[in-house]
């Protein structure tokens, strides 16, 4: 796998996550991509061993930038990481745009707000109209909300906006043709229930080893049997070809 | 096909039983997919895809990977389309270097019938045996739990093959008194090594995450212990299989006896041709040339 | 004694073989040494010094030790006083915790010589047999070759031991069968594993550096499959050694099965006071007494 | 081994090597002492696996410096370590100063001058007179010797002082009654050759695991048969101890 030294832009805490941007000249960028992203060092340390998987936040002027939040040690390096980071191309298959929807609603839920900033910023460039409808855990993580000003917004713990999940500050699901969502998979699965199957796209969040598809680390369960990469197949995927 | 690295003037091919490989490195068989063979064009000396089975095999439900310190731990399942649909797939990897294929049967039987299927196939030259995977027939011990059953299935698949080379992967356990039954079974060369049998455990779960083989730089040193002692063992080119992540890595292969060196779970987290690019550099620092290697330790 | 973590009201205590250990850790043998004493105690719930062989040992020539990916390889090869001129050091390991002695000899005859010697010792609560060390009368496999040496050396042992415990420390290869030999001969517990089997080459002086044994966090993997697979083989309960470095790492072989876990190399790098306060932090989020983890894998 | 993390107080470049200093309030250093050092990061990664030992260059007014050569990994991490770097309290057995001696004699090559500062520093306090002989292999390695005015240079290459060896530029090793030596073991045993044994005090280099006894990793092999480890019963050995 081929990765970049690419220099930080900007970092800075958003609440409990990290936005942090790095220019990337070599064009397109599709919502609801990736990239595998960690903190330089190769090949001066091999541990930690794999790079990351985070979704683009947004890509402006051929700046693009990561929102992340804090797990474990490939983030909380990246979080420190001096002056550089290394990076992938953009990868996987993102959302796909549908000019014709009436109605679409995106639907994030904790750090799977992330993909929809460049979402929302593409659906309006297209003059598509769109509600956005955000939950998180706790009060920590909603200050991101900010940067999507026409969000509602639920949270677990009830610290602000509606106490929830996000499926509870969303009117009628069902009423949208189409759903974008993020989150972690047990919040997909949900939107899957609650919405209608056709029209529902879901970037779904499983380890990854490789990110381009070659370890077969990745796979989800899809209808039919077997397992697709959502590396390469996904990380977006139509809600129908899910077997969850 | 040029190789990238001619330009230095380094000479980094290899002969590998009679076939002549433009660079010792070959992709570790199950970690390089056709999506990425546009990054290693001109890197690989041969062309390895990942192992296929009589039928498709759907792989083992996720949690698949977890990382360990310097490597990984994998669970496939040897998730691939079966051979059938394996082969009308295969041009993607027939890109102008010898091309191997590796099989894998739940029995001898199943091993000896795929390497039949693919016997007449002009652009396969070598089909590397995958003894690690577990042998139905004796409880899902592996095929490499003793020397009869690597005897038995190489002994099997040789006659079939005809002028195609045969290649028996052995795991670490009991290597090099496999590498000697593989060898008198009629083996052309001999993969070294394997994963490790490992597990990893999220304490936080308190559950398992995912048991199955360990891989990475963390098993170098045992790799190369294999490949040391296996090719003072035999007569056959090892070819060698375990945590190469750099170009002196696989410096160290070679010099350990190895004639060719797979690159596999390294290749997540580097570009192949970073590391040929190294193995050039090293041999020019040097003063030779990748085949002078062999038998150079002190 | 005191242990350092009551103060934070988490219980640390096990219990091993009816003896009450006040923390599941235990140093590694050969990890150890007297000159370190200080930083360690309250940490470990036993000590266990440097194996010690009939006669003294000088050990091999430099180099011993190379650093590898998340690990290092080691050939010190045993360097001891021989258990005379242990026993007469040995005061210095007798800090007010059970204390453990590990064993090593040429031949069967050799270990069981050993454990006489050292039977009528009060100091000395139990015995680790070392038998990953060559097996002379069997052209230098180690006594962990198969089952049937293993039994041959425990059940030797075990009846000269009188009162005290009999561990086997196991290697990797073979272990689940090895496990179940040692549990047939006697052994109270078993230590499971050794390092693993390993090389290292430096490519610049194109010589080898250390051939021996992989031991700190790489092997960890490799170390929790074989404790989760002999823990499940035998009743006797298991002590894990091979690559814990964390608080976190300890929770793991303990939900893998072991009673009691051995820092060895990790203890080179890091300070075994801040391991065990990771561990009772780790209890003290779970709500959890070390004795608690045994069994709670889901 | 108890790690401790010290804030980086200065570093510097002496030509081809590396001044770093932090601060060690804990107390005396002995001439010829080591401490194992690494830059900062576990148990964040374990890999470099390793800390590395270094001989104290200085202690100054609670203020202990290294001086190193950029070798591979470890060494290179060091080098640009942000802030801190993590070092154990002072290791292992120093020169025995020889306070009688008429004349002494220090040698330090390449790197192996490092501990002759403080040991200089030392004989200076105690007015032991001293010559000090240095000897490089090329012209980016000698600047340091300007840290020592009264020193005689080689150079292996002859691009400043004598051409040759630390030996060629000393006149007459056996007249001196106290010889201090540092640098690559085979110049250890060139100067245990030519010198009067039972007065040279030789810092050696091997390989370190744990620097505090317990790994035996870093043996060295005595007179009468054995091993004795470097890092507690040295690294500074009189030569007749030595069996090389
Ligand atoms: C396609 C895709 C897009 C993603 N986009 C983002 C993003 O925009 N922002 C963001 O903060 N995170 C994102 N993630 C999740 C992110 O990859 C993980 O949080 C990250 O890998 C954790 O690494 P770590 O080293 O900090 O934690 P680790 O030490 O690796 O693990 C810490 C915890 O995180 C969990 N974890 C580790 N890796 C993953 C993973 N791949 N998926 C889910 N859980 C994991 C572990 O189970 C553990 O509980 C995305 C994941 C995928 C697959
Ligand atoms: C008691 C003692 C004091 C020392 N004092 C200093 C000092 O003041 N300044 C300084 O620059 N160096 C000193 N050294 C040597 C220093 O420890 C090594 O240069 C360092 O460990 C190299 O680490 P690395 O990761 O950069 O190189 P590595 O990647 O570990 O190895 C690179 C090269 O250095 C060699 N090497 C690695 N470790 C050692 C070692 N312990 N001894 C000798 N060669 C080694 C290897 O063979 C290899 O060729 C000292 C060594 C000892 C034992
Ligand atoms: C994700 C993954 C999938 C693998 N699949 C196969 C496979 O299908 N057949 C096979 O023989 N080996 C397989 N292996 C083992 C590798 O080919 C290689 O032998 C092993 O990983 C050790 O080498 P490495 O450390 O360079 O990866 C796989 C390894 C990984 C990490
Ligand atoms: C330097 C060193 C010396 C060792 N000496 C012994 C020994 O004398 N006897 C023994 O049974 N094991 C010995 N071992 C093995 C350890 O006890 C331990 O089983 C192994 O290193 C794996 O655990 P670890 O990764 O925690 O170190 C030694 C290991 C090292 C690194
Ligand atoms: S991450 Fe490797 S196939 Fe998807
Ligand atoms: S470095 Fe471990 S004993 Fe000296």
């Amino acid at each position: 796998m081929r990765f970049y030294s690419v220099e930080i832009e900007e970092r800075r805490e958003i609440g409990g996550y990290t936005l942090l941007s790095y220019r990337w000249p070599e064009g397109s960028v599709e919502p609801g991509q990736f990239v595998m992203a960690r903190a330089a060092g190769y090949p001066i340390t091999f541990d930690p061993f794999l790079a990351r998987p985070f979704s683009f936040y947004d890509y402006e002027g051929g700046v693009a930038s990561l929102l992340f939040e804090v797990r474990g040690r490939g983030t909380a390096l990246l979080d420190r990481a001096p002056e550089r980071i290394e990076v992938s191309a953009p990868l996987g298959r993102g959302f796909g745009i549908q000019p014709t929807a009436e109605r679409s609603a995106l639907l994030g839920g904790g750090i799977g707000v992330a993909p929809l900033k460049i979402l929302s910023r593409r659906l309006t460039a297209l003059n598509i109209p769109h509600d956005i409808f955000l939950g998180f855990a706790e009060a920590r993580f909603v200050p991101v909300a900010g940067e999507f000003p026409s969000a509602k917004v639920a949270t677990v713990d009830g610290s602000s906006g509606t106490r929830g999940t996000v499926l509870d500050v969303v009117p009628d699901l069902e009423g949208y043709d189409a759903v974008y969502a993020c989150g972690p998979n047990p919040m997909l699965a949900a939107v899957k229930a609650a919405g209608r199957d056709s029209v529902c796209q879901l970037s779904v969040e499983e380890r990854m080893g490789c990110g381009n598809g070659s370890c077969n680390g990745c796979v989800v369960p899809v209808r039919g049997g077997g397992y697709v990469r959502s590396c390469v197949e996904g990380p977006v995927f139509d809600a129908e070809v899910l077997a969850w | 096909m040029v190789m990238r690295e001619q330009a230095t003037g380094v000479d980094l091919a290899v002969e590998l039983c009679g076939l002549q490989l433009a660079t010792p490195l070959i992709p570790a068989s199950g970690t390089l997919a056709r999506e990425a063979l546009g990054e290693v064009l001109g890197v690989y000396g041969a062309m390895l895809p990942k192992t296929t089975t009589p039928v498709p095999r759907a792989g083992n439900p996720p949690p698949r990977i977890a990382e360990t310190p310097a490597g990984m731990v994998n669970s496939i399942g040897l998730q691939n389309p079966g051979v059938e649909g394996f082969l009308e797939v295969l041009d993607a990897f027939d890109v102008g270097v010898p091309l191997f294929v590796s099989v894998a049967g739940d029995t001898v039987d199943e091993f000896a019938a795929l390497c039949e299927r693919i016997s007449g196939d002009a652009r396969i030259s070598g089909i590397e045996l995958n003894l690690s995977c577990p042998n139905v027939e004796h409880g899902g011990l592996t095929f490499c739990a003793g020397p009869a059953s690597v005897e038995e299935v190489v002994a099997a698949c040789r006659p079939v093959v005809q002028d195609k080379l045969v290649f028996a992967k052995l795991t670490n356990e009991g290597v090099v008194e496999n590498a000697r039954a593989a060898e008198a079974a009629g083996a052309d060369a001999l993969t070294v090594i394997n994963t490790l049998p490992a597990l990893t455990i999220d304490s936080r779960a308190r559950k398992i995450l995912v048991r199955g083989g360990l891989s990475g730089p963390a098993i170098k040193p045992v790799a190369l212990r294999a490949v040391y002692d296996v090719s003072r063992a035999v007569k056959v080119p090892v070819i060698g299989s375990g945590g190469a992540a750099s170009g002196t890595d696989v410096a160290e292969f070679m010099l350990a006896g190895a004639t060719a060196v797979q690159i596999g779970t390294a290749s997540f987290v580097r570009e192949p041709s970073e590391i040929l690019g190294e193995f050039s550099a090293y041999l020019k620092e040097m003063g030779l040339a990748a085949s002078d290697l062999a038998g150079t330790l002190r």
